[in-house]
């Protein structure tokens, strides 16, 4: 195997990577956004706000935890991998 | 580096070999649950295409097995990712070989059983109504954020501690390793990725247990949010938190025991450990009974009218084998087997633990149908015959649960071979060192 | 240009104002310019209301179609129409589906298969009635004119005056009804000489003693009643008054009285005398009514000076109440509870029918309970009964006969035994099925029929074999049933949405009145007015018969009734604020009470307003009540004892009863001398040795069975016992223990004559030694909502009749119940 | 705003079934096969209860006419996840059908078993297609539905109401089981304005709702000597 590909099949693998972990966010992101949807539509119908506030309160901050969780250990973990790249091809 | 990790899978060897061959057992066995998949997907079009008049349920019998199966479906799954986080967090050393399992049954049962409130519309093609019209202040709109919580949290949860064995996975090369190399994350095993990856399983698990809890709290919910006799009742929560986990641990020791013998994990899977478990089965069994002869002492000794007459339906009605079979399921037999050593076999267990999860869908179905059979108002009782269709999708959701186990066992390691490791490194003399902590004088 | 509905509404508010707010439910005429109706009409709908009388069941009450662009999409009450005043019965609401039926003969079929075997082909009215028309012309010419028979049905009023007119006219005395054990009119021709039933002062009572009665359910027009005892009920506190209910069944009007009172079937007249017993013993009857306008009280001497014995002695040697509560199984103490009631409460009063009469011994059950109101001194007194009698508005010129028709009328009806003893006053299917199979008197060559006794009589098998013997058989339904599937033709009938009729003086309503059933919607298929098809015959067959029908159609003939009562100028179209207190008001101070500028103004607003009616009730003298020998009430019937002994050869000679009573006995009556023509207690002689008394019953969402077809009053049938579509048979909890049977059990009812199959019902308002199955299901025939669903209980009762009316005996059957496996 | 209510009295009403059959026919309620009405499938939205009191022979029969309860404080409405079912300002609890995604959790959720669900697509031969009431949509399969106090008759009466410029009077308003009673025992209302024939009514010593307990306080009222 050339060089060459390796290289390549790394930068394939690593951007899909980033896209599978903004499918991540984007989902978590659209959970929220339906959830304040689901607020305001209760405000507007005046049908029990209080309780759909409550549940946003929790729920969301929830999702965020997560997708943030992962954010962090995929950059740490890249971090580290990339430093053992430049070392292993500085040798 | 890499070298390094590559000779030492030399004494996990047993726990690659899953992957690596794959015997004739395990095409047949795909094959046919693949089938019975296929056969439930048929069935479940029928009911698509004609309406929920294929299944038995009526007026005023309106939630039949659907139901049923999604509150004991997700009861199974706090097996999984509750025990483990419960057994990470107090550090019980023998957890090292059960926590992979229990998250993946975690995933997957959550999976299905996340799917089965689908089943239950009328009106699939109308989902997207929740989105554009949904009402958080509906419970069920509580299970659907709940649900979702869960099995993101879980599946992130069996994912990152699967890293490192990932990672193992890709240095062995094969025809995978593109796969592989997606999901390991450029995992090298360096300190620091160690310690990050540490850290954050640390908070995980710690924020798994709330999000568990809910979920089943939740899904008690649906029911006791309603002014339904039978339903209506405070103790909801915590009885099906505590039957899940109940649940959960009966359908992780079927597996185990399956698994073990399956792939020959003996090594790894020992008595100490269906010791343990067997233990917590047996106390949970224990809280079941406490929990369950609450809630009907509660309603017996209030006698109100309309709760009574749903108990008697129980009790002596038409619901009675069910019920009794109930209490003989979750209480009698696994008691009986866990509690006198000379029957706390490998086989004892497995049966107790096939007893109480036959005993917990009874339950499930003891709480939904005969409150719905009996309307408060003077109607007579409802009946309820599930349908072929019902059964069919009953099955095939078992048989997906089973797939997705095998499947994943072909393509990811049942047992935490870095664990085990770090395990076999650290693990004595951690252990040694927190005993020294606890003891005085030492 | 797009009109929204409201515009349209302000539109032609503003252009006509005839479409006033809150007329919701009036006539909306709109006035609308050409252009607009062309607009309107394409996709917006023009409403518009039309009434006229549901022709579901006999009961005759007014209702209005609602029409979108002339389709008729729903109907109500018509709030106007006197007898039920906008309420209605749930049968009422599924009339559209009579209407649309997709079951319905579209036209006239020619049978070309074997009976029964439902191959059809569709002719024409033309070579249909050219046919038949032929046939009869022929029958005529061989002096074979009494050998055609018309079985009608329910028909009243006008159309059975003209059924009657074409058959005189024709020359055959055989015109007969068939209806379904409801007109019992014998008992009272023999207690005060006429037919006519009464009509009861519900609403001024203050006690109702019902014997087997349930007129909310099962009598002439439920919805009156219904009407009535709700203003009863409304008041019943107030007033102190209440309704007891005696029968073995807990039927709707049993579920809605103060008090039920169970009894054996078949011991409802001993029950009667008991509670004669004590009013005559504790002296509570009306003496005044007793002594003047009654006839057989005392014991008494006749012409010839031979003493003839009287009710009270009768009753009080045989009725008292240790032995009348061993016959029916009522308490002594309940007995005397009752009738205190009865002769304390004023006024009170005492109704029998149904559960009480359908039985062998009906006609005297009826005799016995028609005397307690005749004790209580109730005629034509409030809160009693009123005799309403029918005005002569819809006189016709006589029918001529010529000589052919002379003749053929004057031979015995077919229904008649030839020799031999019967006391029969009325219709007996046995007869009439007998006399047919042994070509006795003569053959019959052709049977017009109309409804659908294969289903609903007894003694269906021999029934169906005596239609099969008839060459010819003729009928008008407008839907294929059990009886013509055996006809040679069908004639299709309108349904009664698309015909004219009319609906009068429906026996114990209260009042006169005149409802006009118009077509609301133009006949959807090619079926014609059986009305019509008649004079279209008569036309055909030529001679005297055309001129028995001196007008064009059946339409004409309904115009020129109006007529006379536009002339009579007595009572007034049925409309907003007229109520029958206000009207009898105006006429007491001299006022002409609807007075109409012409007959086309008459006649359309009796089209518009559904109907006319006369609430003044004249006060009648004793002698015009009772048209008895006597002029009285008759305890001691003479029209009995006349009709007996002309029956009796001998008694011409020997005026002793001796004679007759052996023919009696004959007959299984166990009564001895005077007390033949007294009302007694005859016991119901049950063959059988089986444990339980059959008892079936109608319900009102399926009168008659003929509402089978549809399929609203299919899924509403059992709605009291939440059983759809399906028969059930009612069984006391008790006996249903002892049997190990429980609720919603299939069980076996086996009787001498056959076996159903039916779901139990643990039903506690039954006796334990009867078990009841509602009478409506069963139907092997008549279309895809009737064919197959539930069980029919005639199909199990013996061939029992009333004994002397010859009306069937439904509930001197006994059966016995096994649970199915 | 009026409060739509209805009060039935118990001691007119004979059970004679006629409010169920012209509620069926109102609103073009589907009429299940056999098969499916014998497994609890029939459709009414008003049902008719009876009730045995007492054993034979001292028994007496209750039967009440059971209309949607419209609530004032809905316990399906609550559980609702898609605002399908709802509670408007005139105090009528509407179904959307077209929103309905047939979950039935307001079925479970009704302490008084109002609500129906089409199991099957509802199938009328051609001919009875002619006689469907206009003025009410026909549901399809997989919804839940129940009496809507005929509300489409109310949207009538409104406009009407609107074109005079007035507000709408007492008794202008009615559904169709109140029409059409045969002992006037149904009456309908505005129990908020104290003129109403429902409102002097509901104060009657008679009066007394279903289930009060519960707290659902529901608008139809029974009038009833014995309750």
């Amino acid at each position: 195997m050339s060089k060459m590909i390796i290289i390549t099949q790394r930068k394939i693998i690593f951007a899909a990577q980033l896209i599978s972990l903004s499918l991540i966010w984007i989902f978590v992101i659209a959970i929220a956004f339906w959830i304040l949807n689901l607020i305001s539509l209760s405000i507007e119908l005046d049908d029990a706000p209080g309780a759909s506030i409550g549940i946003s309160l929790i729920a969301i901050p929830v999702f965020i935890t997560l997708a943030s969780l992962l954010t962090y250990t995929f950059i740490g973990l890249k971090k580290d991998e990339f430093r053992l790249l430049k070392n292993s091809s500085e040798e | 580096m890499s070298k390094e990790i590559k000779q030492n899978f030399g004494p996990d060897e047993v726990l690659y070999r899953p992957i690596y061959e794959t015997g004739k057992g395990f095409y047949i066995t795909v094959s046919i649950l693949i089938a019975i998949y296929f056969w439930s997907l048929y069935m479940y079009f029928t009911q698509v295409r004609s309406g929920l008049g294929v299944t038995g349920m009526n007026q005023p019998v309106t939630w039949g097995f659907y139901i049923v199966n999604f509150v004991f479906f997700i009861g199974i799954s706090h097996a999984g990712t509750l025990i483990s986080a419960i057994l990470r967090l107090s550090k019980a050393e023998w957890r090292r070989p059960i926590t992979r399992m229990a998250e993946v049954i975690t995933a997957i049962v959550l999976a299905i059983g996340g799917l089965h409130p689908i089943l239950d519309l009328g009106r699939p093609d109308r989902m997207l109504n929740l989105v554009s019209a949904g009402r958080l202040q509906s419970p069920l709109l509580w299970d659907v954020t709940s649900i979702t919580a869960y099995f993101t949290a879980s599946t992130v949860y069996l994912y990152l501690p699967m890293i490192p064995d990932i990672a193992k996975l890709r240095d062995r090369g094969g025809k995978l390793t593109w796969f592989y190399t997606f999901l390991a994350w450029g995992w090298q095993g360096t300190e620091k990725q160690k310690k990050i990856l540490n850290k954050v399983i640390n908070i995980l698990m710690i924020m798994v247990i709330p999000i568990a809890i809910s979920v089943h709290t939740v899904i008690s919910y649906i029911f006791s949010m309603t002014l339904q006799p039978g339903w209506h009742s405070t103790i909801f929560g915590p009885y099906f938190v505590a039957g899940a986990i109940f649940s959960g641990i009966a359908a992780l020791l079927i597996v185990m025991i399956a698994f073990r013998r399956a792939y020959h994990f003996e090594n790894y899977l020992k008595e100490i450990h269906f010791k343990y478990l067997s233990t917590l089965l047996l106390i949970m069994s224990l809280l079941w009974f406490y929990f369950t002869f609450s809630e009907y002492l509660t309603g017996i000794f209030g006698s109100e009218p309309h709760e009574m007459h749903i108990i008697l339906y129980k009790f002596t009605g038409p619901f009675a084998i069910f019920f009794w079979g109930m209490v003989v399921c979750n209480f009698i037999i696994p008691v009986i087997l866990l509690g006198i050593s000379r029957f706390r076999t490998i086989k004892g267990i497995l049966v107790a633990s096939i007893s109480v999860v036959v005993g917990m869908w009874l339950e499930r179905l003891i709480i939904v149908v005969p409150t719905l059979a009996n309307p408060t108002m003077p109607l007579p009782a409802g009946i309820y015959f599930p349908s072929l269709v019902e059964w069919a999708l009953f099955i095939g959701g078992i048989a997906v649960f089973i797939l997705g186990f095998v499947l994943f066992s072909k393509f990811f390691p049942l047992i935490s071979i870095w664990e085990i490791e770090e395990g076999r490194k650290e693990g004595i003399k951690e252990v040694e060192e927190r005993i020294h902590s606890y003891l005085p004088n030492t | 240009m797009e009109i929204s509905r409201r515009d349209f509404i302000k539109l032609v508010g503003g252009v006509s104002g005839a479409i006033a707010a809150g007329s919701y439910g009036l006539n909306q005429i709109i006035d609308i310019p050409e252009k607009l109706v062309e607009k309107l009409k394409n996709g917006h709908r023009i409403e518009s209301w039309k009434s006229t009388i549901c022709g579901l069941c006999p009961g005759g009450c007014g209702i209005r179609v609602r029409l979108i662009n002339d389709v008729p999409v729903g109907l109500k009450g018509n709030q106007y129409y006197p007898i039920n005043q906008g309420g209605m019965c749930p049968t009422g609401h599924a009339a559209l589906q009579q209407l649309y039926n997709p079951d319905r003969v579209k036209g006239p079929l020619k049978r070309i298969g074997l009976q029964k075997s439902g191959k059809w082909k569709s002719i024409s009215w033309d070579d249909a009635l050219s046919t038949i028309s032929k046939k009869l012309i022929e029958l005529r010419k061989d002096g074979k004119s009494h050998q055609t028979v018309f079985l009608g049905y329910d028909e009243h009023g006008l159309m059975k005056e003209h059924i009657s007119r074409f058959m005189k006219a024709y020359g055959s005395p055989n015109y007969f009804q068939t209806s379904h054990a409801q007109n019992n009119s014998i008992p009272f021709i023999f207690t005060q000489g006429h037919g006519l039933r009464p009509t009861y002062d519900i609403l001024n009572t203050k006690l109702i003693l019902s014997f087997g009665a349930n007129f909310l359910e099962e009598g002439f027009s439920p919805i009156y009643y219904t009407k009535l005892f709700s203003h009863f009920k409304e008041a019943a506190k107030e007033r102190e008054a209440k309704f007891i209910y005696i029968d073995s069944r807990m039927s709707l009007s049993g579920a809605n009285a103060d008090r039920w009172i169970p009894i054996m079937p078949g011991t409802f007249g001993a029950l009667a005398l008991g509670i004669a017993f004590v009013l005559i013993r504790e002296e509570l009857f009306d003496k005044e009514f007793i002594k003047n306008h009654s006839f057989g009280f005392e014991d008494w001497k006749d012409n010839s000076g031979n003493k003839h014995l009287g009710f009270k002695n009768l009753v009080l040697s045989d009725y008292y109440p240790e032995k009348v509560s061993s016959i029916t199984n009522v308490p002594s103490k309940t007995i005397l509870e009752i009738a205190r009631d009865l002769g304390n409460i004023r006024p009170s009063l005492v109704l029998g029918d149904q559960g009480a009469v359908n039985n062998t011994n009906g006609t005297y059950t009826q005799m016995a309970i028609h005397s307690l109101n005749a004790l209580l001194g109730n005629f034509e007194k409030e809160g009693g009964l009123y005799f309403i009698d029918k005005p002569s508005y819809d006189k016709f010129p006589p029918v001529k006969e010529d000589s052919i028709a002379k003749i053929g009328n004057q031979r015995i009806p077919v229904s008649k035994l030839t020799d031999g003893f019967s006391p029969i006053f009325d219709f007996s299917f046995e007869i009439f099925t007998k006399n047919i199979l042994s070509d006795q008197p003569y053959p019959i060559e052709v049977l017009f029929i109309k409804g659908n006794p294969l289903f609903q009589s007894l003694y269906q098998h021999e029934l169906a074999e005596a239609i099969k013997k008839i060459p010819l058989v003729i009928s008008f339904d407008s839907f294929i049933n059990e009886t013509n599937e055996y006809a040679n033709y069908i004639l299709p009938d309108h349904t009664f949405l698309e015909k004219w009729d009319e609906s009068s003086n429906i026996p114990t309503v209260g009042f006169n009145h005149f409802g006009i059933q118009q077509p609301v919607v133009e006949p959807l298929f090619d079926t014609r007015h059986t009305g019509d098809v008649l004079i279209d015959i008569a036309k055909r067959i030529n001679g005297t018969v055309a001129l028995a029908f001196p007008f064009e159609s059946y339409k004409d003939e309904i115009h020129n009734v109006v007529e006379n009562i536009y002339k009579s100028g007595e009572g007034a179209i049925a409309s907003e604020g007229v109520e029958g207190v206000w009207l009898e008001y105006l006429q007491q101070r001299g006022w002409q009470i609807g007075r109409y500028a012409s007959l086309d103004e008459f006649w359309n607003l009796l089209l518009e307003k559904g109907g006319w009616w006369n609430p003044i009730k004249k006060k009648k003298l004793s002698s015009e009540i009772f048209k008895t020998p006597s002029g009285k009430f008759e305890f001691y019937s003479q029209i009995l004892k006349d009709k007996l002994d002309s029956l009796n050869k001998n008694a011409e000679k020997n005026k002793s009863t001796k004679e007759t009573e052996s023919l009696l006995v004959k007959l299984n009556f166990s009564a001895k001398g005077d007390t033949i023509f007294l009302p007694h207690h005859e016991n119901v002689l049950y063959e059988d040795n089986f444990p339980l008394i059959l008892i079936t019953y109608q319900l009102l969402t399926n009168r008659n069975g003929e509402s089978s077809n549809l399929p609203l009053m299919q899924e509403m049938f059992g709605y009291t016992m939440r059983q759809y579509w399906d028969s059930w048979v009612e069984i006391n909890p008790v006996i249903a223990a002892e049997k190990g049977i429980t609720d919603g059990n299939w069980v076996w009812i086996e009787s001498s004559v056959g076996t159903i199959k039916a779901r139990a019902k643990l039903f506690p308002g039954i006796i334990p030694s009867a078990v009841g199955i509602p009478f409506g299901l069963g139907h092997t025939s008549y279309g895809r909502y009737a064919k197959g669903f539930g069980v029919n209980p005639t199909s199990i009762i013996k061939n029992h009749y009333d004994l002397i009316s010859g009306l069937p005996a439904l509930h001197a059957t006994k059966v016995k119940i096994s649970l199915a496996t | 705003m009026p409060k739509w209510a209805m009060v039935i009295d118990l001691d007119k009403c004979t059970g004679c079934g006629d409010c169920m059959a012209s509620c069926k026919i109102e609103n073009n309620i589907a009429i299940v096969s056999p098969e499916e009405a014998s497994e609890g499938r029939v459709m009414f939205w008003m049902d008719m209860i009876t009730v045995y009191e007492g054993d034979y022979p001292n028994i007496r029969i209750k039967r009440y006419p059971k209309p949607c309860f419209h609530c004032d404080n809905p316990p399906c409405v609550k559980v609702c996840p898609v605002h399908a079912t709802y509670k408007n300002k005139e105090g009528l609890v509407g179904q959307i059908y077209d929103r309905c995604i047939g979950c039935r959790y307001c079925m479970a959720g009704c302490p008084f078993t109002s609500k129906v669900f089409n199991w099957y697509e509802p199938v009328w031969p051609e001919e009875f297609r002619n006689c469907f009431n206009p003025d009410v949509s026909l549901r399809n399969v997989g919804v839940v539905e129940k009496c809507s106090f005929c509300a489409h008759r109310l949207i009538r009466v409104r406009e009407n109401a609107d074109i005079e410029d007035r507000e709408i009077r007492d008794g202008e308003y009615f559904p169709a089981c109140a029409e059409s009673c045969p002992t006037n025992a149904i009456f309908f209302g505005d129990i908020e304005n104290k003129e109403s024939k429902v409102y002097k009514l509901s104060q009657s010593s008679r009066a007394y709702r279903i289930k009060e307990n519960l707290g659902v306080e529901p608008k139809v009222i029974y009038l009833s000597e014995r309750k």
